[in-house]
């Protein structure tokens, strides 16, 4: 029996978290026995590049595509083309427009998400105060959402002023003087929310180099293997991200049920991932993975050196 | 006053125009730590602009400069995270070293093998930066893999102002010095102002402009060590299309692209110009999506202003004619 | 004087600086054959020989810039090799080049020191001794210039007081001066003069170049006579004349050279009235009639190429006016120009003339692709045909037809010039010096021809800077000076004397 | 000297065979077929109708640009403000769509939004007498500069159904709608710069623009045309490449200015003007087509693949060079 092919197209190559998703891939890979995991991606997060990746695995005649979007739209007609071949495509992580895809998977919900950012930078601000927030790229849409879904619950959170919004590009040094400009702006400024795994990064530098440690929470979604330090200076209490190893597991997991033909996706469909459960497909053929999980001084040691 | 009614004052003006402008929407950004602050920000633009100066003047350009600079960035992260104990000046020698390497293998293909450098840098830049690729297998070097002494260099403090500020000025200080007193700085100007009469005057042109991408280059290795430790992280894009704001500071600093004219002072300030706007943008709330038409309009108006400037006025004859206009 | 060029030539020590053998060839030409110079301390040599006899090469030879093809260089009974400028400079060699071999960007002072400035502590350019001791230089050639201001603010006579400064700004044991009084006044002139004969009193070789006989007759204490890149004489001054010289160095006498013509002016084609530009000329008026050749005299820099490049609508005038048969007539490019049936042969042929890297018969039919083609589409057997017309007529010399411009001599490359724009079949043509820098031979085609182009009714232009080829061309001159007309010279009133009179300003009160 | 001694000069040194014999193009082309079936080799999905169909898409769009470039360089000019057109000309597009533009107008739009950059461009450069590069450098900020303006972290999309053919449409078969206008402009930019008065115009500039000048030609205005049609081009190349993407984001068609030239200067284009054909561009596009898609299927990272086309380009240049300075040692 010839192997499945599944291939895990990334934003962009050498980013921590895909890398870390990538060996979730591997690790359903053995346990499926038959699968070979192509990990590939452009090497900056731009549409063009993950097209012309996409035509190259079209040619290869892949049996999936697991792809996390850097364009929703930009990807859909290339991913249309390889359906139209007989290719399984799915999107996880930052998904693609509907027609571009059988199905979708969430890190988690997003309603949960923008509740638990929002969360992380309260549980250290019982006294109310500002909170400003550095979004991503200006090409990926779940940041926007994220940010939305955190709107809709601030009604919970009264004491809480959210002063601005900026946007470091996923450019660690655009990421930073954007930061050290929050500062600058508003000079009591008592948190920076970093829903970016590069952005809360770059935040936390630039708290420790204002010497604001102490005064500016800098927390959000990131990685714990890169936060590490931030934890330890004290710029960051807290921070959470969902598992990316699991990500990838399930990523893989659901293309190669899908791709077998052991499930179909649609509306209400349970799909298979493995050691985790089971997906279930909402209206849009999307489905979560999990909540996420926070990390900090107490837990960050056990996680730092496994992604 | 002909100090008054040149680039360098014109252009010290149009800063301070902007400065004003800003302060009157906010006061808080001309505060002087702040403007420090700016400077810092700034200083790796300026170091790399002054490299970039030396090249244009040979009548040259060099567009792997951000190339250059992130490769060696990704090796002093790699070789600090493999090997913490490893000094922080011997690193810097490495950076060093390493930048003039690759801004010398530049400068020999323009030299012996006289290929336009618009294609020998265009060449090296993908190559440079797709070597960074292949060392690193993509991966970043992440904050906490660097040792504290690596990262603490460009940001401790010396009278107020942080290390890396200091570099900057240091190397403006030695780099005018350079340009204006040593006969390679003089050398410059007239190999890229006349070349032909640069051999007449006893001077080697293709050696000349090899000088001057070693030393882009070498500056481009230094300003590599310290953006990557100011910044904490290193990976294959850092300061992608880095380049083509270095030849912008640069023209609206008055350097002529088709070289032999500019100066130090013009450089700085033509850097300190798109540092500013780079920086002011966030504080007064103008959406950073402006940045890049702002700054295009600027090269564009700059260059404008210099080619008035500078036209020529034929050979006037007329004796009549010498000193007017 | 003549006391002290007796006395040097007395005292007959070994010379200097000896070349022996040097030839040197450049692609399609041999500027130079097996040649030989001998410069005696003390003395000024003056090497005379027509334009493109190979002057300027050896210059170039002597102070490293070009590498002889065979030959040897000898200082002090030496042998010598110079691979730089640098070198020669080093040995002691240095020359105020034909042409301004300066740097706008540069300060007068760093124009005079670039290469060899005044070095401080940590080995760093001395600027302030180097402003003295520029200012110190300027003052010694009798100029009165600020040291530390951009030569881009310079006028043309200027820069040449800064590149003599240049020169003397090296202790030289030889100095070679090429043409160095040709752009000038008579002031200047004769503060030149007398440094000269300072520098001869110090004990300084002099290699003196120029066309004009009286100052060579003045300064100089021997001769050396190149021809074609020969050397056909050499010797002590005392011991020739005026005559014997150009016997030298044209090989022939003087009014063999020139065709014969009879000069039968038709009606008016071309007036100017008071063309002025800004900086390079002013007031300029005069008439052109059919089959008549017009010369154009003057030192060069006179800007006699300014106004026929403005003629020609390559820059505008200021005021003035062109009639063309009585008409006026705008004429804002050269486009324009061609049109209008004014056609322009420029000076410098690499720069404005040829198109190298296009072959031959591109290079003709460029002004005319509309005749050769058809709706705008090439046709490559008309373009041949039209270039084939021409360069026959001209006797143009190469290997084929498509072949690139650059590999021929200058001359050819001139006939190439000369046929784009016959083929235009223009009413006015316009020849800057157009038999500069080629060979003897074809010299004598291009006057013959334009001899032929005047008898078919053609209304020629004729630049030169050459005194015989004016007289012997010419029905009438008109002299410039300093960018303005000196004189309009005809019949008796045309001889060398007051050519050079006008044209330099002497004897006008002042 | 009698007729009879005078040899004629014939019209050609050399048959045109025997120049075809030792040009760069044929040089490139035999680059192309060695990568060719290197590539058949290496992978066995390589020759296969579709495969072969998808990978045109990697250069088609590029290499209608290059075609004007290729003219505008051989001038002595460059635009590096061309992949800026494709955002601004698209960003155009997607606000025309939002105003409820059909596929005509919307084509229209871009087509005018290409000419109106390239006439800035132009007339920058002609009439104030800057220099091209700084120009472009300029321009290509600000274009897409004004693109982030008009979108900031948004996108345009809800492009027409009939829209998307010129992306994605295929005219029969695997040809798709993108390979034919390549072929027709290549073929249309063959004629006019090698064929026409206007070609020659341009060689001759690229040689030496103050002869050109001297001879009569209006050298400002066939730059000021050679920007237009870049211009224009990136216009064209902004509707397939938008059409193919079915969305627009002020990064589209982010980098590709530095690929158009490295095309053109892999197509035997000399960047310093006067020289260059078409039929090398058109070779140059399949070579790096060809590269990208054969390292593509062996799951070459993008960044890897660039050092290839680095190391082509300075090697194609640089070893004839070696060459000749080994040879005359
Ligand atoms: N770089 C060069 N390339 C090709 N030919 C050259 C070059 N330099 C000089 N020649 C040719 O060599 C010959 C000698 O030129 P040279 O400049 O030495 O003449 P010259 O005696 O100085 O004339 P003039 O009195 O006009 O200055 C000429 O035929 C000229 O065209
Ligand atoms: N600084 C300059 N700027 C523009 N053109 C120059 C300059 N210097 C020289 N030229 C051009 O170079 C050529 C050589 O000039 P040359 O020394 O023969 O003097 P000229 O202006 O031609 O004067 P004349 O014809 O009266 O001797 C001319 O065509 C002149 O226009
Ligand atoms: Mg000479
Ligand atoms: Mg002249």
């Amino acid at each position: 029996q010839d192997d499945v092919r599944i291939a895990l197209v990334v934003k962009a190559l050498g980013i921590g978290f895909f890398e870390a998703a990538a060996e979730g891939a591997e690790q359903a890979a053995e346990e499926l026995g038959n699968v070979e995991i192509i990990y590939t991606g452009p090497t900056d997060t731009t549409a063009e590049g993950q097209i012309e990746v996409i035509n190259s695995l079209i040619a290869q005649q892949v049996d999936a595509i697991a792809i996390s979007a850097n364009d929703p739209d930009a990807v859909a007609p290339a991913l249309q083309r390889a359906m139209q071949r007989g290719i399984t495509v799915i999107s996880w992580d930052s998904g693609v427009a509907p027609e571009g895809r059988e199905m979708h998977l969430n890190p988690s919900s997003n309603p949960l998400i923008g509740r638990t950012i929002i969360q992380l930078a309260a549980d250290h601000l019982p006294e109310g105060g500002q909170v400003a927030l550095l979004s991503a790229t200006t090409t990926s849409t779940n940041q926007n959402i994220w940010i939305e879904e955190m709107n809709k619950v601030m009604g919970d959170y009264p004491d809480i002023e959210v002063v601005g919004t900026v946007y470091g590009d996923d450019l660690a040094d655009k990421s930073y003087r954007e930061a050290q400009g929050l500062m600058q702006t508003y000079p009591d400024l008592d948190a920076i929310i970093a829903p970016t795994s590069v952005g809360i990064v770059a935040a936390a530098q630039a708290v420790v180099d204002a010497g604001k440690v102490g005064e500016v929470n800098v927390t959000g979604l990131g990685l714990p293997s890169e936060m590490a330090g931030a934890i330890e200076s004290g710029a960051s209490r807290s921070f959470a991200i969902w598992n990316p190893i699991d990500l990838g597991y399930a990523a893989t997991m659901l293309a190669y049920n899908l791709a077998t033909d052991a499930a179909e996706a649609g509306p209400g469909a349970e799909v298979g991932m493995g050691r985790l459960g089971n997906a279930t497909l909402d209206d849009n053929n999307e489905a979560a993975m999990a909540e996420p999980f926070t990390y900090d001084a107490s837990n960050i040691d056990q996680f730092k050196d496994i992604f | 006053m002909a100090f008054l009614k040149s680039r360098e004052a014109i252009l010290a003006g149009a800063i301070l125009l902007l400065l004003a402008l800003i302060a009157w929407r906010f006061p808080g950004f001309v505060a002087p730590d702040n403007l420090a602050r700016v400077f810092n920000d700034t200083s790796p633009l300026i170091l790399l602009a002054l490299g970039q100066m030396a090249v244009i003047l040979t009548r040259c350009i060099d567009l792997s400069v951000a190339a250059n600079l992130a490769l060696t960035g990704m090796v002093c992260a790699m070789v600090n995270a493999a090997a913490p104990g490893l000094p922080v000046p011997v690193i810097i020698a490495m950076a060093l070293a390493l930048g003039a390497l690759m801004g010398a293998v530049n400068g020999l293909l323009v030299w012996t093998l006289a290929i336009p450098p618009i294609v020998v840098t265009l060449g090296t830049m993908t190559i440079y930066r797709g070597i960074i690729f292949v060392i690193s297998d993509g991966q970043w070097v992440n904050s906490h893999e660097m040792s504290d002494a690596f990262k603490a260099l460009p940001r401790a403090e010396l009278l107020g102002l942080p290390v890396l500020s200091w570099i900057a000025l240091v190397v403006v200080a030695l780099f005018a010095l350079l340009i204006v007193r040593t006969p390679l700085g003089r050398a410059f100007y007239a190999v890229g102002g006349n070349p032909g009469a640069a051999v007449y005057a006893g001077l080697n042109v293709g050696r000349t402009q090899f000088w001057a991408f070693t030393l882009s280059g070498t500056l481009a290795g230094l300003t590599g060590y310290l953006w990557v430790s100011r910044y904490a992280v290193a990976y294959v894009d850092i300061a992608s299309g880095f380049e083509l704001e270095v030849v912008a500071a640069c023209v609206i600093g008055g350097i002529s692209i088709a070289g032999g004219a500019g100066t130090v002072t013009g450089v700085v300030l033509g850097a300190l110009f798109l540092g500013i706007i780079k920086n002011a943008l966030p504080v007064v709330n103008v959406s950073p999506f402006y940045q890049l038409a702002i700054s295009g309009g600027a090269i564009i108006i700059a260059v404008a202003f210099n080619a008035r400037a500078s036209r020529s006025r034929g050979r006037v004859i007329l004796k009549s004619a010498e000193h007017a206009s | 004087m003549n006391m002290q060029a007796v006395e040097a030539a007395t005292r007959e020590s070994a010379p200097v600086l000896t070349l022996e053998g040097i030839t040197k060839t450049f692609p399609g030409v041999r500027a130079l054959s097996e040649v030989g110079l001998d410069l005696y301390p003390g003395q000024v040599t003056a090497l005379v020989g027509e334009n493109g006899a190979g002057k300027s090469t050896i210059v170039k030879i002597l102070t490293g810039i070009y590498q002889p093809d065979g030959g040897r260089i000898r200082l002090d009974g030496q042998d010598v090799h110079f691979p730089t400028a640098q070198h020669a400079t080093t040995a002691g060699i240095t020359a105020i080049h034909q042409e301004t071999v300066l740097f706008d960007e540069l300060s007068v002072a760093e124009n005079i020191f670039l290469g060899h400035a005044p070095r401080g502590r940590f080995g760093l350019i001395d600027t302030a001794r180097m402003q003295r001791d520029a200012r110190a230089l300027l003052e010694r050639i009798g100029a009165r210039l600020d040291p530390a201001l951009p030569l881009k603010e310079l006028g043309i006579a200027n820069r040449h007081l800064v590149a003599i400064a240049r020169a003397l700004s090296v202790e030289a044991r030889v100095v070679v001066m090429d043409e160095p009084t040709a752009a000038l006044s008579q002031k200047e002139i004769e503060e030149l003069y007398e440094l000269v004969e300072r520098l001869k009193a110090e004990g300084r070789a002099i290699l003196f170049i120029s066309h004009k006989f009286d100052e060579i007759f003045r300064i100089a204490d021997r001769y050396t006579v190149f021809r074609d890149g020969e050397l056909v004489g050499h010797g002590a001054m005392a011991d020739v004349d005026e005559s014997e010289l150009v016997r030298l160095m044209v090989g022939r006498s003087v009014d063999q050279i020139f065709p014969q013509r009879v000069s039968a002016p038709g009606p008016e084609v071309l007036r100017v009235e008071g063309y002025s530009h800004p900086t390079e000329f002013d007031d300029i008026s005069f008439t052109l009639r059919r089959g008549e050749i017009l010369g154009f005299y003057g030192l060069v820099g006179a800007g006699r190429s300014e106004l026929m490049q403005a003629l020609f609508g390559v820059t505008r005038p200021s005021r003035g006016a062109v009639h063309l048969d009585d008409a006026p007539h705008a004429i804002r490019t050269p486009a324009d120009a061609i049109e209008a049936g004014i056609v322009y042969v420029p000076e410098d042929r690499g720069l404005q003339g040829a198109v190298r890297g296009l072959p031959i018969f591109q290079n003709v039919t460029l002004p005319s692709l509309r005749e050769t083609s058809r709706r705008g589409f090439l046709r490559m057997a008309e373009e041949f045909a039209l270039t084939r017309r021409y360069t026959d007529r001209l006797e143009l010399r190469a290997a084929a037809l498509d072949q690139d411009v650059a590999e021929l001599s200058g001359g050819n490359q001139q006939k190439v010039v000369i046929a784009k724009w016959l083929a235009t079949k223009p009413r006015v043509i316009i020849l800057d010096e157009p038999t500069k820098g080629i060979d003897i031979g074809s010299k004598a085609a291009v006057h013959a021809f334009m001899a032929e182009l005047a008898a078919e009714g053609l209304a020629v232009i004729m630049v030169s800077s050459e005194i015989p080829e004016i007289l012997g061309m010419s029905d009438r001159v008109i002299v410039m000076r300093e960018g303005r007309m000196a004189a309009e010279l005809e019949g008796e009133a045309l001889t060398p004397e007051t050519l050079v009179r006008h044209a330099a300003g002497i004897g006008e009160g002042g | 000297m009698s007729l009879a001694e005078r040899a004629t000069i014939p019209d050609r040194l050399n048959s045109r065979l025997q120049r075809a014999a030792t040009s760069w193009e044929l040089l490139l082309f035999l680059v192309a077929v060695a990568i060719f079936i290197a590539n058949s080799f290496a992978s066995p999905y390589f020759l296969n109708a579709w495969n072969l169909s998808d990978a045109t898409f990697n250069f088609t769009e590029k290499a209608l640009i290059a075609f004007a470039m290729a003219l505008l360089i051989i001038s002595g000019e460059i635009d590096l403000s061309v992949a800026s057109i494709i955002a601004l000309a698209s960003t155009a597009m997607g606000a025309a769509v939002q105003l409820g533009a059909g596929t005509p107008v919307l084509v229209f739009v871009g087509l005018a939004t290409g000419l109106a950059c390239g006439a800035f461009n132009g007339a920058l450069v002609t009439r104030l007498g800057l220099p091209s590069i700084v120009v472009t450098i300029g321009t290509m900020s600000l274009f897409r500069g004004i693109s982030y303006i008009v979108l900031g972290d948004g996108a345009y999309r809800g492009y027409p159904a009939s829209f998307s053919y010129f992306g994605q449409g295929y005219v029969f078969w695997v040809v798709s709608f993108e390979l034919v206008l390549f072929a027709l402009f290549a073929l249309t930019y063959y004629v006019v710069l090698h064929r026409t008065n206007f070609g020659r115009a341009i060689f001759a500039i690229g040689n030496n623009p103050t002869a050109a000048l001297f001879s009569g030609l209006r050298v400002r205005r066939i730059k000021f045309v050679l920007f237009l049609l870049t211009g224009l081009m990136s216009g064209i190349a902004a509707i397939c490449l938008t059409a193919r993407l079915g969305s627009t984001r002020p990064s589209i068609g982010f980098g590709w200015e530095l690929e158009v030239v490295t095309m053109v200067v892999l197509g035997g284009v000399n960047i310093l003007g006067g020289s260059g054909s078409i039929p090398g561009v058109v070779i140059a596009a399949f070579v790096m087509g060809l590269v990208t898609f054969g390292l593509g299927l062996l799951n070459v990272p993008g960044i890897v693949m660039s050092i290839f086309i680095g190391l082509l380009l300075i090697g194609v240049i640089a070893l004839p060079r070696l060459w000749t300075i080994a040879r005359t040692r």
